[in-house]
C-alpha cells in the first residue's frame, strides 16, 4: 500500500502499485458470483446486490471515522435499532406518510445526542471506548425495549420506506435504479470527502496515529473524538432508514451490525487503534462481506461454513496486512 | 493461517469423533397424535379457548391448596420477541383479573440457561412463592432446576417449551410444533401442483419447536412430490429474509413459500413485490402485519398459531392448583388454530401494532387494546 | 597490559529506512577496562549498543564474546551471554515496585515460587552499593520515585546482574555532582573486580575522569580511537569532524536583540517554583540542567500543555493565561518535543501531512486539505524543499524517515505559523551531525527574524555553541543565568547544585 | 522526559485505582442491604441467599478469571464465548451419560481449550494480528465447525458429574468452591511465580520486558492458554449444570463482553499490566448483586438492561476519569 518511489510530491499514494487487496477481493468475487449466476450481470442482479449492501456500506464508512480516531463504536447497531424501532414505528409514524419528513430529521438528532455522549464519555471520563460504547449498546438495547415495550408499535409509511425499498425504473443503461444505491453514492461521498479531502479528515486520521503529538501540534483532541462518534452514530441513523426501509421493522433490526461494520473496514485494510483507513476501501469491504454471503449462498454452503469462511478471512486480511505494511517497512 | 486450519481440523476431529445423535424431530407417532390433535374437540367453554383442554386427564391439588393472598413467582426466559411480549402482556393482565395472587414476582432470565437457573435457585431461596410458573429457555438445561423447586415442595407450573421431568403439576402447551407444520404444509400443498417448487425458511436452527414444524412439513412436501428448493436460516432478519428470496427468484421460480415463523413473512411477500413478480403461496404467522398484508394484496396464505393465549393459561392453572381445584395434567393441551382465508376478517385489527399476535385470546379483557399497544 | 578482549564487535552495519545507522564499525572491551564511546546525538552509539544487547541484528559483521561468534536473535541471549545494559531511555516498569524492576524476568526462586524476600534483601544490597539504601525502599513502586532515582534503579538493574559486560549509556543524566561520584565510585570497584565497562557519554569531563581507552563514531563511522584518553579537544574534534566554529552559527550581536517578547513572573506549579524569565526577540535562550530540573515543565507550562498554577506571563505587553497548547499555538508559541515519536509525529501519515498537521489544526475544519489560510500545499512543499527534507516523496509516510528529515519536517511544521516563541526540547536528540548544524542555523534564522527562541538541551556544548543566554535549573527553579562565554563545569556547578551562578 | 518531583521520594499518595474496586463492592453491597431493609424483605439477606447470589455467576466468574490475564498482558479474548459452548458440547457429547467417560471428556475439553489459546496467542505474537480481530476471528470459526456438527442440545452428562454443579458441602456448593480455589490459584501464578511476574511486566511495556530478556511471545501466548483453559472449564461447568451442552449456550450468555465488563469494572486496565484477579472478582460479585437487586426490587427487564449499561459506563469512569492517560 506504500509506494517507494522517486517521483515528485505530486504523485498520488492511492494510485500507485500496490492496490488495496480489498478491491481485487471484491472483483474477484463478483465474478465468481457472476460466472455461477449470469443473471447477476443483469441490472437487476447487481442493482439489487448493491441495493442490499448499501446500509452496511454507508454504516461501515461512518465506523471507519472512530477507527481511524483510534476508538470502536459497538453502539451503531443498537443505535439503529433505537431510532428505528422507538421513533421511527413506535412513537410517531403510525401510517401517517407526512410525519417521515420530520421524523428523520428527529431520528437524527437522536443519533447525534448518542454520538455526543459516546464521544462525552470517551474523552472527559476516559472510558476506553470498548467499554463506553459497549455500555451504550445495552441501555441503548434496553431503552429500544422499554419505550417499545418489547415490539414495534407500528408501522413504516412508504414514504420513509422509500428509501430503502424503492426502484426508479426505466432508467437508462442501467434499466432500474435504487433510491438506496443513490443514497450509498451520494452518502459514500459525502464519508469519502469528509475523511479524505478535508482538513478535518487528516486530522482525524492524526488523534487516531498518536493522540499525544496531535494535542501538542494543536489538534483539538477532544473535538474531533466526539465528532467521530458524532459520525459513526449519524450513519448508523442513516443506515437504519434505510435497512427499515428495505426489511420493515423488527426490534433487534441492528443486532449484529456493530461487529460487521468494523469488519468491513478491517478487511478494507483500515488499522484497529487508528491513524489509517480509507472510505472507498471499507466500502469495498463491505461489499465484500455481501458477496460472500451471496456466493456461499449460491455455492449452498450450510451458515456454519459461511462463519468459518468469514473467521479466516478476517484473520487473514488482516495477518496480510501486516505482513505487507512490515515488508514495506523493513 | 496453517495454523488456523489445523485448528479447524483438530475441532472438527474432537467434535467429529465424538458425533452423537442430535434430539430426534422427526417423531411419526408424536407426528400423527398432533395431527389428530388439530382436528379434535376440545373440553371446555367454546369462547374461551385458553380454558380448552384435549383430552379428559386432571390431576389432584389438593395437597398445594392455600389461603390467599398468594405470591406467585414466575421464571421467565426472557421478553426477547415479540410473540414473549404478548404473552407476558396476557400473563400480566390474567394476573390482574385474580386479586387472590397478592404478589406477582417476574424474573427475567434474558435468554440464558445459566441465568435462569440462577434465577430459580434465588426465588427458591428468598422468593417466599407459593406457587412457581416456568417458562423454560430450554427443556433439559431447567429440568433440575425445576426438579428442585418440586422437591421443595412448590407446585409448579410449566408452559410453553417443556422439561423432562413430570413432577411440575402440569405442562401447559398448545397442539405443537408438528401441528404448525401440518397447517402450513396442508395448504401449499393444496394449492401447489405437484412438481411445485417450495421454498423453505427457518429462523433459527436447533430450536424444538420450530424443528418439529420443518420435520413434519419437510416430510409432507416429499410424499406430495413437490421440490424444496431450499432450507434457509433467517436468524429472524427482514433485510436477510428479503435477500434470500431475491437470490432465489433470480434463480428460478418460486411457487410457494413455508416459514416455520411469521417474523419475516412480510419481508419474503415484500420480495415478490419489490421485483414485480406475483405472490405465490406465502405461509405466515397470527402478526397483525402479515395478516394485513395477506388481505391487501390478496395472495393464498394461511396463518397458522401457536396461541399466545397460553400465558394466561399458566396463570390460570396456578391459581386453581392454589385453590385445590382440579387442574388438565401432567399436560394441559390447549387448541391451536390456524387462521385461514374465511375468517381472516375477523382477526384484523389495524388499531394494532403490527407484531401484536392476533391469537392471543385477550380481545375479551377489559384493558384490551390499550395494554397491548393497540388504540382504541 | 590489558587481556583479550571480553566482548568484540567486527565490522558491523546496520540501516534503517532512510539511514544507514552504522557502517563497519568495530568496537572491542576487555576485562578490567573502561571504554568509553563517544560521539554526537544520533552519530550511531545507541544502534551499536542495541545490536550488543540483541535487540538489533547487525546486516552485517559479527559479535563475539570471549572470542567466540554469537548470534543474539533476543536480548536474553545477550543476557545469558554475560552481557547488561544501563538504557537511556529507562526500561524500567512504572507500575511496578523497586525490587520487581530489578529482578524483572530472573525473579529468584524458592520450591518454584518468587522467593520475595530475598528480592528483597538482594535489593537492598545492589541499593546499599550507592549509598541510597535509605533513600529508595526496595517495595516502593518506580512511579513514586523521581527521576534521579529511578536513574538510580536502572544502573542497579544492571549492576545486580553481576555482569561480565556492563554497558552504560549516559547513565548520568539526571544525576546531580554527588550522585555521579557514587557512580564513578562504584564503576571504579567494577573494573578493579574485572567488570568490562562500556561507558557512553559526550561528557568529556566523564571522559577524563573514568576512561581508559575511547573510541569516537560520527555518522556510524568510527572516527578515531585511543588506547590511551587524549585531551579532551582532540575527542571533541573527531566527534564534531569540523571546527566548531563553523558548526554553530554565529551569536546574536547586542543589537539584533529586542524587546521581551515573553515574560513570567512568580510562575509556579506542582513542578515549578518561583519562575522569574524574559525571553527577547532575536535571543537564542539555553536552558541547562539535569533531568527532572523543571526545563521540560517549565517548557509545558509556557506552551499550555501543564500551565502555570500561579505567577503571570506576558506576551507581547499584554498577560496572557494558556491553559492549552491550542491557547500558546494561537497566541503565537510553538513547541518542538524532546521524544520526536511520543509527541511530535504522526508516523503512519505522510510527510505533508505531519507538515500541514497544525496549519490544518486552525484552519476551517472542513476546509480543504491542501490549502488553508496559513499555508498551501504548494507553501508547505516550498517549506519541505527549503529545509532539505530528503524523501522520496513528501507523500511518504513518516515512518520511513530518518530522525533528522523527521525533525525538519516538524520544523516546516512551526515555521508554517510564523511563531513569535519557539520551543526546541533537545533539538538535536537522534539526529545526524549534518541536520544539527542546519537545526542550528535555523533557530538563528528564526531568531533573527524576530522570534524568540528557548532551547532545552542536555547537551552542554550544544546549549554553549547556540545560545545567546544560558538559564540553568534545578529542582524547578531557575538557579543561574549565564551568558555564552560560561564553561561547562560552570553550568554543571550551577546545574547540580554545587554552586551558585553568577546572572548574566 | 518525565517531571519532575522535588523531593527525592514523593510521598505514597494514595493509590485510587487500587481501591476503586473495593469500593465499587462495598457500594453494591451496602446498596442491597439498604433496599433489602428499605423493602422489608429482609429474608433475602440469609446465608442462603448469599450462597445464592455469589453461585449465580461461576461460569462468568471462571471465563472472567481467564479474561483476566489476557487483559494483563494486553491482550483480550473474544472468543471465550464460542469456547465455553464449544467445550460444553464436547463434554456432554464425550460422556454421552457414561460415568466413564468423564475423566476422557474433561482431557479432551482442557486439550481442545488449550489448543485454542494455543492459536490465538500464536496469531497474535506471530502474525500480529490485533487481539480483537484475531479472537474476533477464531470465535467465528469456533461456532462455525460446532454448528457444523450440532444444532441442539448434544448428548448428556451422567448424573455422578452433574454433582459438580449440584453438589454441596453444608450449603456450599462446590462449584462455589471450585470457582474461588481458581481464584486463589490464579492470584498465587499472578502474585509468586516468574510466569505471573512476566505477565504484568509485558502488558506493562513489552519492550521493557523484552529488553529484559523476557521472551514476550511465550507470556503472550501462555496468557491466551489459560485464558482460553478457563473458558473450556467453564464450559464443562456449563454442561454440568445445563445437563448438556448446545452450540449457543456461550453467546446467549454473552460471556465475552460480559466477561470483559467484569475485569475492567474489577480495575484491570484494558491496556494491559494493571489490575488483579481479587478485582475480577469483586467485579463478578458486583454483577451478580446488581442482578439480584434487580429481581429483588423487581425491576422490569428492559430497564435493568438500560441500568446495566448505565452502572458498566459509570463503574469504569470512576476511576478512568482520574486517569491521565489518554483513551481511545
Amino acid at each position: 500500500m506504500t509506494e517507494q518511489t522517486a517521483a515528485r510530491p505530486e504523485v498520488s499514494r492511492r494510485r500507485l502499485p500496490g492496490v488495496n487487496p480489498v478491491y481485487v477481493l471484491v472483483v474477484a468475487l463478483l465474478l465468481a458470483i457472476f460466472i455461477m449466476n449470469p443473471a447477476f450481470g443483469e441490472p437487476t442482479g447487481y442493482m439489487n446486490f448493491l441495493k442490499r449492501v448499501a446500509a452496511l456500506a454507508i454504516l461501515s464508512g461512518g465506523a471507519l471515522y472512530v477507527i481511524v480516531s483510534g476508538g470502536f463504536d459497538l453502539s451503531v447497531g443498537s443505535t439503529m435499532t433505537l431510532t428505528l424501532t422507538v421513533i421511527g414505528s413506535s412513537m410517531l409514524a403510525s401510517n401517517d406518510p407526512n410525519s417521515t419528513y420530520w421524523i428523520i430529521p428527529l431520528m437524527l438528532g437522536i443519533g447525534l445526542v448518542v454520538g455526543l455522549i459516546n464521544g462525552l464519555v470517551v474523552s472527559y471520563l476516559k472510558v476506553p471506548s470498548l467499554i463506553a460504547t459497549l455500555g451504550m449498546m445495552i441501555t441503548l438495547n434496553g431503552v429500544a425495549f422499554m419505550w417499545s415495550g418489547g415490539a414495534p408499535r407500528g408501522y413504516l409509511p412508504d414514504t420513509f420506506r422509500f428509501f430503502g425499498r424503492f426502484n426508479i425504473s426505466d432508467v437508462p443503461l442501467i434499466g432500474i435504479l435504487p433510491v438506496a444505491v443513490i443514497c450509498l453514492v451520494v452518502f459514500g461521498t459525502i464519508l469519502w470527502w469528509g475523511m479524505h479531502r478535508t482538513n478535518y479528515g487528516r486530522m482525524l486520521h492524526a488523534i487516531g496515529d498518536n493522540p499525544q503529538a496531535a494535542r501538542l501540534a494543536g489538534v483539538p483532541v477532544q473535538r474531533v473524538r466526539i465528532s467521530a462518534f458524532v459520525v459513526s452514530a449519524l450513519t448508523a441513523v442513516l443506515a437504519g432508514v434505510i435497512l427499515g426501509g428495505r426489511g420493515g421493522v423488527s426490534v433487534d433490526i441492528g443486532s449484529g451490525y456493530e461487529l460487521q461494520a468494523i469488519t468491513a473496514a478491517v478487511i478494507g485494510g483500515a488499522q484497529l487503534l487508528g491513524g489509517r483507513g480509507s472510505v472507498p476501501a471499507t466500502i469495498a469491504g463491505a461489499l465484500a462481506l455481501e458477496a460472500i454471503f451471496t456466493l456461499l449462498n449460491l455455492i449452498g454452503l450450510a451458515q456454519p461454513v459461511r462463519l468459518v469462511v468469514q473467521g479466516l478471512i478476517l484473520i487473514g486480511a488482516v495477518a496480510l496486512a501486516t505482513y505487507q505494511r512490515k515488508r514495506a517497512g523493513r | 493461517m496453517k495454523k488456523t486450519l489445523l485448528a479447524v481440523a483438530i475441532l472438527g476431529m474432537l467434535t467429529g469423533s465424538a458425533f452423537a445423535q442430535a434430539p430426534n424431530f422427526d417423531d411419526p407417532a408424536e407426528f400423527a397424535k398432533q395431527r389428530e390433535q388439530l382436528t379434535a374437540t376440545f373440553n371446555g367453554p367454546a369462547d374461551q379457548p385458553y380454558l380448552q383442554y384435549a383430552g379428559d386427564a386432571m390431576v389432584d391439588t389438593t395437597e398445594f391448596k392455600k389461603e390467599g393472598p398468594w405470591t406467585v413467582c414466575f421464571s421467565n426466559a426472557g421478553v426477547n420477541n415479540p410473540w414473549r411480549v404478548v404473552g407476558y402482556t396476557n400473563m400480566t393482565e390474567e394476573v390482574k383479573l385474580h386479586p387472590e395472587i397478592g404478589t406477582f414476582t417476574h424474573v427475567d432470565a434474558e435468554g440464558s440457561d445459566d441465568k435462569q437457573i440462577a434465577d430459580i435457585d434465588d426465588l427458591l431461596a428468598g422468593g417466599n412463592c407459593d406457587a412457581l410458573i416456568v417458562s423454560p429457555n430450554s427443556t433439559a438445561a431447567l429440568t433440575p432446576a425445576v426438579e428442585k423447586a418440586c422437591a421443595a415442595g412448590l407446585p409448579v407450573i410449566v408452559f410453553d417449551r417443556g422439561v423432562t421431568t413430570d413432577c411440575p403439576v402440569t405442562f401447559v402447551h398448545p397442539v405443537g410444533g408438528y401441528g404448525f407444520g401440518i397447517q402450513a404444509a396442508d395448504h401449499i400443498i393444496a394449492n401447489v401442483p405437484a412438481g411445485g417448487n417450495v421454498l423453505m425458511l427457518r429462523i433459527l436452527p436447533g430450536v424444538d419447536v420450530l424443528e418439529t414444524r420443518a420435520s413434519g412439513a419437510r416430510n409432507m412436501f416429499a410424499e406430495a412430490g413437490l421440490t424444496v428448493l431450499g432450507e434457509e436460516f433467517t436468524d429472524g432478519d427482514n433485510a436477510k429474509t428479503k435477500s434470500i428470496v431475491e437470490d432465489y427468484l433470480q434463480r428460478g421460480t418460486i411457487d410457494a413459500v413455508w416459514m416455520d415463523a411469521g417474523a419475516t413473512a412480510v419481508a419474503a411477500v415484500e420480495a415478490f413485490e419489490d421485483q414485480g413478480v406475483d405472490i405465490p403461496v406465502v405461509t405466515g404467522e397470527d402478526q397483525q402485519d402479515y395478516l394485513q398484508k395477506w388481505r391487501d394484496l390478496g395472495f393464498k396464505g394461511i396463518a397458522p398459531t401457536y396461541p399466545s393465549y397460553q400465558w394466561r393459561t399458566a396463570v390460570i392453572a396456578a391459581v386453581n392448583t392454589l385453590k385445590g381445584e382440579q387442574v388438565p395434567g401432567p399436560e394441559w393441551v390447549l387448541p391451536q388454530p390456524a387462521i385461514t382465508q374465511d375468517v381472516l376478517d375477523q382477526y384484523i385489527n389495524e388499531k394494532m401494532p403490527p407484531l401484536h399476535y392476533a391469537m392471543c385470546g385477550c380481545e375479551d379483557m377489559e384493558t384490551y387494546p390499550e395494554a397491548w399497544g393497540g388504540t382504541k | 597490559m590489558i587481556d583479550a578482549p571480553v566482548i568484540e564487535m567486527r565490522g558491523i552495519s546496520k540501516s534503517f529506512p532512510g539511514v544507514k545507522a552504522l557502517r563497519g564499525v568495530s568496537f572491542a572491551c576487555a576485562r578490567g577496562e573502561v571504554h568509553a564511546l563517544c560521539g554526537e546525538n544520533g552519530a550511531g552509539k545507541s544502534t551499536l549498543i542495541k545490536i550488543l544487547s540483541g535487540v538489533y541484528r547487525p546486516d552485517a559483521g559479527e559479535v563475539l564474546i570471549d572470542g567466540k561468534a554469537q548470534h543474539f536473535s533476543h536480548p536474553q541471549n545477550a543476557l545469558l551471554a554475560g552481557i547488561s545494559v544501563i538504557y537511556q531511555e529507562f526500561s524500567l516498569l512504572r507500575e511496578r515496585t523497586v525490587a520487581q524492576n530489578l529482578f524483572l524476568g530472573r525473579e529468584p526462586l524458592k520450591n518454584g515460587i518468587i522467593d520475595s524476600r530475598a528480592m528483597i534483601t538482594e535489593t537492598q544490597r545492589v541499593l546499599a552499593l550507592f549509598g541510597i539504601r535509605h533513600r529508595i525502599k526496595p517495595e516502593t513502586l518506580v512511579a513514586d520515585l523521581d527521576v534521579a532515582s529511578q536513574q538510580m534503579v536502572e544502573i542497579a538493574k544492571a549492576i545486580s546482574l553481576n555482569a561480565k559486560v556492563i554497558v552504560m549509556d549516559e547513565p548520568t543524566a539526571a544525576l546531580n555532582e554527588a550522585e555521579c561520584e557514587v557512580l564513578f565510585a562504584l564503576v571504579d570497584r567494577l573494573r578493579a573486580s574485572g567488570t568490562a565497562i562500556v561507558y557512553i557519554t559526550h561528557r568529556m569531563r566523564e571522559v577524563t575522569r573514568i576512561a581508559n581507552r575511547v573510541t569516537v563514531i560520527k555518522d556510524g563511522e568510527v572516527t578515531a580511537s585511543f588506547d590511551t584518553v587524549p585531551a579532551p579537544e582532540v575527542i571533541v574534534r573527531a566527534m564534531v569532524g569540523r571546527d566548531i566554529s563553523e558548526y554553530y552559527p554565529e551569536p546574536a550581536a547586542p543589537a539584533e536583540i529586542g524587546k521581551p517578547v515573553l515574560t513570567i513572573a512568580g510562575g509556579s506549579n506542582a513542578s515549578l517554583r518561583d519562575i522569574d524569565l524574559e525571553l527577547r526577540a532575536g535571543e537564542i535562550v539555553g536552558f541547562a540542567g539535569l533531568q527532572g530540573a523543571g526545563r521540560t515543565a517549565l517548557a509545558m507550562a509556557i506552551f499550555g500543555a501543564a500551565p502555570l498554577t500561579a505567577g503571570t506571563m506576558t506576551l507581547d505587553g499584554k498577560t496572557v493565561r494558556l491553559l492549552t497548547p491550542r491557547d500558546a499555538i494561537r497566541a503565537g508559541i510553538g513547541m518542538l518535543p524532546g521524544d520526536r515519536k511520543a509527541s511530535a509525529l504522526v508516523l503512519m501519515q505522510s510527510v505533508r501531512d505531519n507538515g500541514m498537521l497544525t496549519a490544518r489544526s486552525f484552519a476551517h475544519a472542513l476546509g480543504r486539505r491542501n490549502s488553508n489560510r496559513f499555508i498551501g500545499i504548494e507553501g508547505m512543499d516550498g517549506l519541505l524543499d527549503q529545509m532539505k527534507v530528503r524523501a522520496p516523496s513528501y507523500e511518504q509516510e513518516m515512518r520511513f524517515l530518518s530522525g533528522g528529515n523527521q525533525q525538519k519536517a516538524i520544523v516546516a511544521r512551526w515555521l508554517a505559523l510564523r511563531p513569535k516563541v519557539l520551543i526546541f526540547i533537545e533539538p538535536t536528540r537522534g539526529i545526524d551531525v549534518d541536520t544539527k548544524a542546519s537545526i542550528y542555523h535555523l533557530m538563528r534564522d528564526l531568531a533573527r527574524g524576530g522570534a524568540a527562541v528557548m532551547m532545552v538541551s542536555s547537551d552542554l556544548p550544544e546549549i554553549l555553541g547556540a545560545s545567546d543566554r544560558i538559564v540553568v535549573m534545578r529542582d524547578g527553579r531557575i538557579v543561574g543565568q549565564f551568558d555564552r562565554t560560561a564553561t561547562e563545569a560552570e553550568l554543571m556547578l550551577a546545574a547540580t547544585g554545587e554552586a551558585a551562578g553568577v546572572a548574566a | 522526559m518525565t517531571d519532575t518531583p522535588l523531593t527525592a521520594s514523593k510521598p505514597p499518595r494514595f493509590r485510587f485505582d487500587r481501591h476503586a474496586s473495593t469500593i465499587l463492592l462495598l457500594a453494591a453491597i451496602a446498596i442491597y442491604i439498604v433496599l433489602v431493609v428499605a423493602l422489608g424483605q429482609t429474608r433475602f439477606l440469609t446465608l442462603d441467599n448469599l450462597v445464592a447470589i455469589l453461585g449465580r455467576s461461576i461460569t462468568l466468574g471462571i471465563t472472567a478469571i481467564g479474561q483476566t490475564f489476557a487483559i494483563l498482558v494486553a491482550s483480550i479474548d473474544l472468543s471465550v464465548a464460542s469456547v465455553i459452548s464449544a467445550a460444553a458440547v464436547v463434554t456432554s457429547v464425550v460422556m454421552n451419560g457414561e460415568p466413564s467417560m468423564m475423566l476422557p471428556a474433561i482431557l479432551a475439553v482442557l486439550s481442545l481449550g488449550a489448543v485454542v489459546g494455543l492459536i490465538n496467542g500464536l496469531v497474535i505474537t506471530k502474525l500480529e494480528v490485533n487481539p480483537l480481530i484475531a479472537t474476533l476471528g477464531m470465535s467465528l470459526i469456533i461456532q462455525g465447525v460446532l454448528s457444523y456438527y450440532y444444532n441442539n442440545f448434544a448428548g448428556a452428562v451422567p448424573a455422578e458429574f452433574q454433582v459438580f454443579a449440584y453438589g454441596s458441602v453444608g450449603i456450599v456448593p462446590y462449584s462455589l468452591i471450585f470457582m474461588f480455589a481458581l481464584a486463589g490459584l490464579a492470584w498465587f501464578v499472578l502474585r509468586f511465580t516468574r510466569f505471573g511476574s512476566d505477565i504484568y511486566s509485558v502488558g506493562g511495556n513489552q519492550d521493557a520486558a523484552r529488553l529484559a530478556g523476557i521472551k514476550t511471545a511465550r507470556v503472550v501466548i501462555g496468557a491466551h492458554v489459560i485464558c482460553s483453559l478457563c473458558a473450556a472449564i467453564a464450559g464443562i461447568y456449563l454442561a454440568s449444570r445445563l445437563r448438556s451442552g448446545a452450540p449457543w449456550i456461550g453467546a446467549e450468555g454473552v460471556y465475552d463482553l460480559e466477561s470483559i465488563a467484569v475485569v475492567v469494572i474489577g480495575g484491570t486496565v484494558l491496556a494491559g499490566g494493571r489490575g488483579g484477579i481479587w478485582g475480577t472478582m469483586a467485579g463478578v460479585i458486583i454483577f451478580s448483586l446488581i442482578d439480584s437487586i434487580f429481581n429483588v426490587a423487581g425491576v422490569d427487564a428492559f430497564v435493568k438492561q438500560v441500568l446495566r449499561g448505565i452502572i458498566i459506563i459509570a463503574a469504569v469512569a470512576f476511576y478512568a476519569a482520574r486517569s491521565q492517560r489518554p483513551v481511545a
